[in-house]
């Protein structure tokens, strides 16, 4: 019973990053962006969040850990949100082609992280770490009095702050995208450009803010990596720690079919599987098959949702696109 | 009738496509936003506290001036070059291949099981060919999967072939971690060097991918602009239903190309693992397939533009290293000014495509009632 | 024109790339040795020193040779993040360039592409930490060197064993990075010194496939520690399992760097090498000319291994005696730390070996050569989702 | 009612790639009142009233609103000036509901209140006599039901000046009468709606007033009452014209092709075309008419090979008067060409079909033959000749013949087209729409090429809209209702009137 509440509670953590990017990515693709950047913004917002955090302490006489992790926070988003906002002005306004600009935010972005992680590192004497309250901040359980309630006290309060600012992101997208009216239009943006045009919606601006803050949660799942202990680096910049993580996420996107609520459960299936190696050694499967599964799964999804072509489950039918009013 | 009301500015900016455009101006926005590129990453490089002069003169020197500059060099643009004309026909077709990457990688597993297992039954001449057959067909045929499913239903081919990219990944580091590990490596998980027959040799000190390349090159850009097959291709990717009215089979064109197009990349993969690294990793494709993709497509799929493009992102990614030695600035630099240039030159082509129209070039009097 | 333009280019580029002809970087062919303002020294590292383990600990080693030579900071250059891959090949190429007559590779998998670079720079040195393949390369400029770690593990171990005794629990744990040899003696060691005070421990192991992946060593740290391990130690670069480990409020033995300040409530104490000892002898015989030996392994005796300060705030009572205790019988020759009886089985070149040590005799480990050699798994140490 | 127009446009230009679209466009719209807008394919109607939407934005000009001067830069200004426009294709969003797409854009409470919505729908659909089901989703919508929600979204949004581009061009003829119906009572509501037609009848059935456009320009408003169908043609076409196409007798016709019982389902699984069958005789003209989306495009991709149709049709080529038959159904064009059979086909998409937007005149002219080349190379000379042929015989204006056809006008794109299919010298001709979009002078070229054809014993088929040129024409005519065959009746006896009964009721009537 332990190992599996241990489990599930590892699983749980292990998704949380990836569910921050899958959800920045759906954002995005809802309005018809199809940034490949992830990997990239996620590198962009962990060392902005680390450097943001690092600096403080350094530079404050009695550093509070609540203002430094708010400081991680903010820059995480800010500096991934530039990246979307890069890859935003190339694409919506420029209407450069969108796969090649996402894999330039990718190649400049993981460039940036690693550079700066590095340099950091070379400027400081070698070694960028922020406090332990820092670490702290971001890995105590945000319930402690609650995780102590036998099975359920761990299995739902035990998560640091960052898990469940994750779900409510997702609970907040989900019911954004389907209750709002601001949601709706974003999705009919996503859908067909022209049409929301016509019905009087601000394209580019709703593009570019749907970019934008979808990078920025994406970016907070780069700072999750380089800031949380479990399944992550643990306060300190590790060269190419996020390496994979954003790509996991782009598939994870199609696995949940575009669809927040539904990110959660695939997030967590992702995670389940990332650690369900150490929990229950399979003798059978190699381990590196089993890191096969997530991305074997996500192209079995691609598959049959075009192979059914139900309407609820297609990418936005504009993903991918520019959009021009005057184009005839 | 209701009061209408109305913010009588005229938007500030407007844009219009541009009806045609001489070449030398288009070149020029072209050579301006790199330039405007250099500018910023000087910025940057003022900002970490060096002289931007000096530390882009080491990239060059450091790419050019010695013949192990030259051949490392050589060495970055030779599976970049490979990799971008395996794109070309792809993307000449609106096939967005962005699974280059695990295309090359299928075709170094398939030359290097011939290099690893079956060195000693066969002489250099023919491993090598045997090497290289291995390393087209298996590349193709990766490449394949997507496109079958593509032509048959439209499945998502961007997606497709980036997830194909991280299970070919995964089957790499499978095989370094069980079946293919170096029995003498005293249990560490790699793949043996290959031995001296399954290496391809040299020519002015690169190995002789350089040439088959180069021969690529001109190929691709006959095969594009004077067969019957590329002009098939260019009628699919402009329109699949003119090529369904003149009668050409979709779906096998889309095949086949494809399979071309993985194949080249598997011999790509073929080079990269005989020629220089001699052995297979999981970096053995090593951001070559993504990176290609900004070649292809800012070459506007033009085979010889490629050769240019190739050696100037091999000249940044070799002259970053010479500056990590030079001046401590870290390697990762390549990746940043790489992806600065590629910005602007994304950019750029709006510009070569559309002109602006400023609000103040008419100018409408207010008037009340 | 562009077309012309490119063809221009292309043979620009093989023009030079014959006219560079055959001049070669490095000097050092007359075996006269160099004078000390000369002297470049190359570094080849597999992460950075931020990892604040394996790198960092090496790097330390650096600038202790740096210090003790008298050297400038400009005559060392570091390579980090290098890759066991064709990475690596480039960076050596740089720092042959870069007009290095020593070159230094820190890492396992650096080994194939050292091997390589020497045979067709013999005027240069190549000398590769923790690899085996010096010995059959017969090159007279690849050497490799490594310590003898095992022996400040087993003291390591005696640490981890005490701790296990005051909480009366048995299981150990150990996050280890590769099935090979040189982790495998690792482990082995710490085991024993573990059991060598608690007889009746048993120890998992499970590997995460990679010397430096904080992620995955966080994952297994947590693993073992929810499987019940109350102790666990390490083979792998990062402090993740150090942390994961006060996260947890279990104890942890560190490896490389002393991990207190990362995890205070829950490091005991670490092994480390000082790589120094060995940067300065190579760097001094190639200043004096000399050869450095194919195989170089040193220990506690010499200063070369040794562990850092035992963190006597949650530390069992009676460690530091028992350590120091053993580590007497150590240098003197009375204990051997692969002493018998002994039985285990492992896997390598491919096979499957299998070793019984009789009571009284014991294993000879890094004699041979540096790299240690010890691969089977003995009872008790439990191999987890291999 | 408010004295003043409702819109009032002055000196509107629009140019794109250089090429005038409307040039210096001047029109009035009065509150209460239908307004027809006339004029011929590309004559800039579309455009004009794009810029009243806020699609483009006009390069000079003036817009009054209710005598106000506006600026109208996107679709929500124009929504805020109570301009609501229904394109021709429509702008919806094919996976939303009705209601959802209705309220797409609007200010609001944040929340969606989709009941509220729902009954604010029905509520309007009541007041004008629209029957919608507000929580269906567009893509299992008719064509007409998918109109109705576009007007009702625009009602929904207030607005009091309604533009329809084409809005009967997709319906029958009993949904034209109800739109109609609904137009004039919103019109007794004081509304303000401007209608785009090139359909005469229309024109005079629904409007108050008339404003032409010819070729961009403006060419007068004048009172429907004291308008005829033949002033409004001069006016549209600038000149007199008695449409006196040339109709020579068809000499010794001879069955070419006999199409049995085609039937074609499309991607929906919809019966797009149920047991079609006629024949083509060489040396005659056959019509195809109907309402756009009725069959006549999948007709003749079926013929052609590119539309898939059940295998039980039948398409019977004769070569020659032997009475040998090549069977052309289940075979792609490629093949059927390899069997020897002389098909040639100008599509309805120039550019999206018969031609290669991008590339140049010679490239495309090779789209036929590019597999005449040896060693799987192509031959780019003998295209090159065709290509240097077409452009003079037909008098393309261009600048060369490596000028991507893209860059061409419409009529010379049409003209480049129409020389590739017949250089091929055709027994069979099919063509789609070859006028839409061309001026007159263009138009009278392609009817005396496809009269030259059939002299030449060639059968013709000849698909067209306008029912004057098919009766003017064609030998023959085969009306098409609904993807059945309603009757084919003799193109120098027959009516517009009958014509346009079979057009809509299946020729049911007509039979008895």
């Amino acid at each position: 019973m332990t190992d599996i509440i241990n489990f599930l509670f590892a699983a749980v953590l292990a998704a949380c990053p990836l569910l921050l990017g899958t959800l920045g990515e759906t954002l995005t693709e809802k309005s018809g962006n199809l940034n490949l950047g992830v990997e990239g913004m996620m590198f962009m917002g962990g060392i902005a969040g680390l450097a943001g955090s690092y600096y403080y302490e350094r530079s404050a006489a009695e550093p509070a850990a609540w203002v430094s992790v708010t400081i991680a926070l903010v820059c995480a988003f800010l500096c991934a949100a530039l990246g979307a906002f890069i890859y935003s002005v190339l694409t919506i306004t420029l209407r450069a082609n969108q796969n090649v600009t996402g894999l330039a935010l990718t190649i400049f972005g993981a460039g940036f992280g690693n550079f700066f992680g590095e340099f950091i590192g070379n400027s400081t004497g070698g070694y960028v770490s922020v406090s332990q309250a820092t670490k702290a901040g971001f890995n105590d359980p945000l319930f402690p009095f609650l995780s102590n309630i036998p099975v359920v006290g761990k299995l739902l309060f035990s998560y640091n702050f960052m898990v469940y600012l994750s779900l409510a992101i997702a609970i907040f997208m989900w019911y954004f995208l389907a209750c709002t009216r601001k949601g709706l239009n974003l999705r009919a943006v996503g859908e067909r450009h022209a049409s929301a045009d016509a019905a009087g919606i601000n394209v580019t601006l709703y593009k570019y803010l749907a970019t934008c803050i979808g990078g920025g949660i994406t970016g907070l799942g780069g700072l999750y990596i380089v800031m949380n202990s479990s399944n992550g680096v643990g306060g300190v910049w590790v060269h190419n720690c996020i390496g994979g993580y954003g790509w996991l996420s782009v598939a994870l996107v199609i696995f949940a079919t575009w669809h927040p609520a539904r990110a959660i459960l695939c997030a967590l299936a992702f995670g389940t599987l990332s650690v369900m190696r150490f929990y229950f050694p399979s003798r059978i499967i190699p381990i590196s098959l089993y890191e096969i599964l997530p991305y074997l799964a996500t192209v079995i999804v691609l598959i049959t949702v075009s192979l059914r072509k139900k309407r609820e489950n297609q990418p936005p039918a504009s993903l991918g696109l520019a959009y021009f009013r005057e184009d005839r | 009738m209701s009061v209408l009301k109305n913010d009588r500015r005229i938007p500030f900016l407007r844009i219009a496509k541009r009806a045609e455009i001489s070449r030398r101006k288009a070149w020029a926005i072209r050579i301006a936003a790199i330039l405007l590129s250099l500018i910023t990453g000087g910025l940057l490089i003022i900002a970490l506290g060096h002289n931007p002069f000096s530390v882009y003169r080491d990239m060059v020197t450091g790419s050019f001036s010695t013949r192990t500059a030259l051949i490392a060099t050589a060495k970055i643009a030779v599976p970049l070059l490979g990799a971008a004309i395996s794109i070309a026909p792809a993307f000449k077709m609106k096939f967005w291949n962005i699974g280059t990457e695990g295309q090359i990688l299928a075709g170094a597993i398939a030359a290097s099981y011939f290099a690893l297992f079956q060195h000693e039954n066969m002489s250099r001449p023919v491993l090598l060919l045997v090497m290289f057959l291995a390393a087209v067909l298996v590349g193709g045929l990766w490449a394949l999967i997507p496109a079958v499913f593509k032509a048959k239903w439209g499945t998502n081919e961007t997606l497709f072939t980036l997830m194909m990219n991280y299970i070919v990944l995964n089957i790499v580091t499978y095989l370094r971690t069980g079946p293919w590990k170096n029995p003498s490596s005293s249990g560490f998980p790699k793949i043996a060097m290959f031995d001296d027959s399954a290496r391809l040799p040299n020519l002015f000190g690169v190995h002789i991918g350089w040439i088959v390349v180069l021969g690529l090159t001109i190929f691709m850009y006959i095969y594009m602009k004077h067969t019957q097959h590329g002009y098939e291709i260019a009628v699919v990717g402009e329109s699949e239903n003119t090529a369904r009215y003149v009668g050409m089979h979709v779906p096998v064109i889309i095949t086949r190309t494809i399979f071309i197009s993985g194949a080249i990349a598997g011999l790509v993969g073929f080079l990269i693992v005989s020629g220089s690294s001699y052995t297979l990793t999981d970096n053995t494709a090593g951001g070559y397939g993504f990176t290609a993709i900004t070649v292809a497509w800012l070459a506007k799929l033009d085979p010889f533009a490629m050769i240019i493009i190739s050696i100037f992102l091999a000249v940044l990614k070799k002259g970053s290293n010479t500056i990590q030695t030079n001046f401590k600035i870290p390697a990762s630099a390549s990746e940043v000014l790489t992806g600065i240039i590629l910005f602007f030159m994304l950019g750029c082509e709006f510009f070569i495509n559309y002109r602006l129209i400023f609000r103040n070039t008419k100018i409408v009097e207010v008037q009340h009632d | 024109m562009k077309k012309l333009l490119s063809l221009l280019l292309i043979a620009a580029m093989v023009l030079s790339l014959a006219a560079c002809g055959t001049t070669n970087a490095g000097n050092n062919s007359d075996g006269k040795g160099i004078a000390k303002e000369d002297l470049k020294i190359g570094f080849i590292h597999i992460s950075d020193p931020s990892d604040m383990g394996y790198t960092y600990n090496h790097d330390l080693g650096t600038w202790a040779m740096v210090e003790k030579l008298g050297l400038k900071e400009e005559q060392i250059i570091n390579k980090y993040n290098i890759g066991e891959d064709e990475g690596c090949a480039t960076a050596i190429d740089e720092l042959i360039e870069a007009g290095c007559q020593i070159i230094f590779a820190t890492s396992f998998g650096h080994g194939d592409y050292m091997k390589e670079a020497a045979k067709n720079n013999p005027s240069i040195q190549f000398c590769h930490a923790t690899g085996d393949a010096a010995v059959t390369a017969e090159l007279s400029n690849f050497q490799n060197y490594f310590t003898s770690i095992y022996e400040a593990r087993y003291l390591a171990g005696i640490a981890a064993g005490m701790k296990l005794k005051e909480l009366n629990e048995t299981k150990l744990g150990y996050v280890a990075a590769f099935e090979c040899a040189e982790v495998v003696s690792g482990l082995t060691a710490f085991y024993l010194g573990a059991r060598s005070v608690k007889p009746d421990v048993t120890m998992d192991v499970i590997y995460t496939n990679s010397w430096h992946d904080p992620i995955v060593e966080a994952q297994v740290a947590q693993t073992l520690i929810d499987g019940g391990c109350k102790v666990i130690s390490q083979h792998s670069d990062s402090t993740a399992p150090a942390t994961t480990a006060a996260a947890n409020g279990v104890f942890q033995v560190g490896y490389n760097a002393d991990m207190i300040p990362a995890a205070p409530t829950a490091s005991l104490i670490s092994a480390r090498s000082d790589w120094s000892i060995y940067l300065i002898f190579a760097v001094e015989s190639i200043l004096e000319g000399k050869d450095i030996p194919t195989d170089w392994c040193q220990g506690l005796s010499e200063g070369a291994v040794y562990l850092s300060p035992l963190n006597t705030d949650i530390a069992a009572p009676g460690t530091q005696e028992a350590i120091d205790e053993a580590a007497k019988k150590i240098k003197s020759g009375d204990l051997h730390v692969f002493a018998g009886p002994l039985k285990g089985k492992g896997y390598n070149w491919g096979t499957e070996g299998s070793i019984e040590v009789k009571e009284g005799e014991w294993f000879e480990e890094s004699k041979e050569k540096s790299a240690p050699y010890w691969y089977y798994i003995i009872d008790g140490v439990n191999v987890l989702g291999k | 009612m408010n004295p003043v127009n409702a819109i009032e446009l002055c000196d509107i230009t629009k140019t794109f790639n250089d090429i005038p679209a409307n040039n210096k466009v001047c029109l009035q719209i009065r509150w209460g009142e239908i307004l027809s807008l006339l004029g011929e394919n590309g004559s800039g109607k579309t455009t004009l009233m794009n810029i009243l939407a806020g699609i483009y934005f006009p390069d000079s000009g003036t817009v009054y609103i209710n005598g106000n001067e506006v600026t109208i830069r996107s679709p929500k200004d124009a929504y805020d000036l109570g301009i609501g426009m229904i394109h021709q294709h429509f702008k919806l969003v094919d996976n939303m509901t009705a209601a959802e797409n209705i309220v797409l854009g609007l200010k609001g409470k944040g929340r969606l209140d989709r009941k509220a919505i729902s009954a604010k729908v029905r509520e309007i659909g009541e007041k004008y006599g629209f029957n919608v089901n507000p929580d269906k989703k567009i893509y299992d919508m008719s064509v007409s039901e998918k109109q109705t929600v576009e007007i009702i979204k625009v009602l929904y949004r207030g607005a009091n000046i309604l533009i329809l581009d084409e809005p009967t061009a997709v319906l029958t003829a009993q949904e034209a009468e109800k739109l109609f119906d609904v137009l004039k009572n919103m019109r007794d509501d004081g509304k303000a709606i401007i209608i785009i037609t090139h359909k005469l009848q229309e024109v005079m059935a629904v409007s108050d007033r008339v404003a032409v456009l010819r070729k961009g320009e403006y060419a007068g408003t004048v009172n429907t009452k004291e308008a005829t169908v033949q002033s409004l043609t001069e006016m549209m076409v600038g000149r007199t014209v008695s449409l006196n196409i040339e109709r020579p007798e068809p000499v010794d016709p001879v069955p070419r092709m006999v199409v049995k019982g085609i039937t074609s389902y499309n991607e929906e699984g919809y019966k797009i075309l149920d047991n079609v069958s006629f024949t083509a005789y060489g040396g005659e003209i056959l019509g195809i008419a109907g309402i756009s989306g009725c069959g006549q495009k999948e007709l003749l991709e079926g013929i052609a090979g590119i539309y898939p149709v059940t295998p039980d049709s039948s398409v019977e080529y004769y070569p020659d008067d032997t009475g040998k038959a090549t069977e052309l159904v289940g075979k792609r064009p490629m093949q059927i060409r390899k069997l020897g059979v002389a098909l040639s086909f100008v599509p309805e998409d120039r550019l999206g079909m018969g031609l290669v937007g991008s590339m140049d005149i010679t490239d495309n002219m090779m789209l036929r033959s590019y597999l005449k080349g040896k060693l799987g190379f192509t031959d780019r000379n003998p295209p090159k000749k065709l290509a240097e042929n077409v452009v003079e015989q037909l008098n393309v204006v261009t600048p060369g013949i490596t000028t991507p056809v893209s860059k061409l006008s419409g009529g010379n794109v049409q003209k480049v087209l129409v020389g590739r299919e017949i250089a091929a010298a055709p027994k069979v001709l099919m063509t789609a729409y070859a006028v839409r979009g061309l001026d007159i002078n263009t138009s009278y070229t392609i009817y005396s090429l496809l009269n030259e054809q059939k002299k030449a014993g060639v059968a013709v088929i000849y698909v067209g809209e306008d029912l004057d040129v098919l009766l003017e024409l064609c030998d023959r005519i085969l009306v098409l209702c609904g993807g059945k065959v309603s009757g084919i009746v003799d193109g120098r006896s027959a009516t517009k009137e009958q014509i346009g009964l079979m057009m809509t009721s299946l020729g049911e009537e007509v039979k008895k």
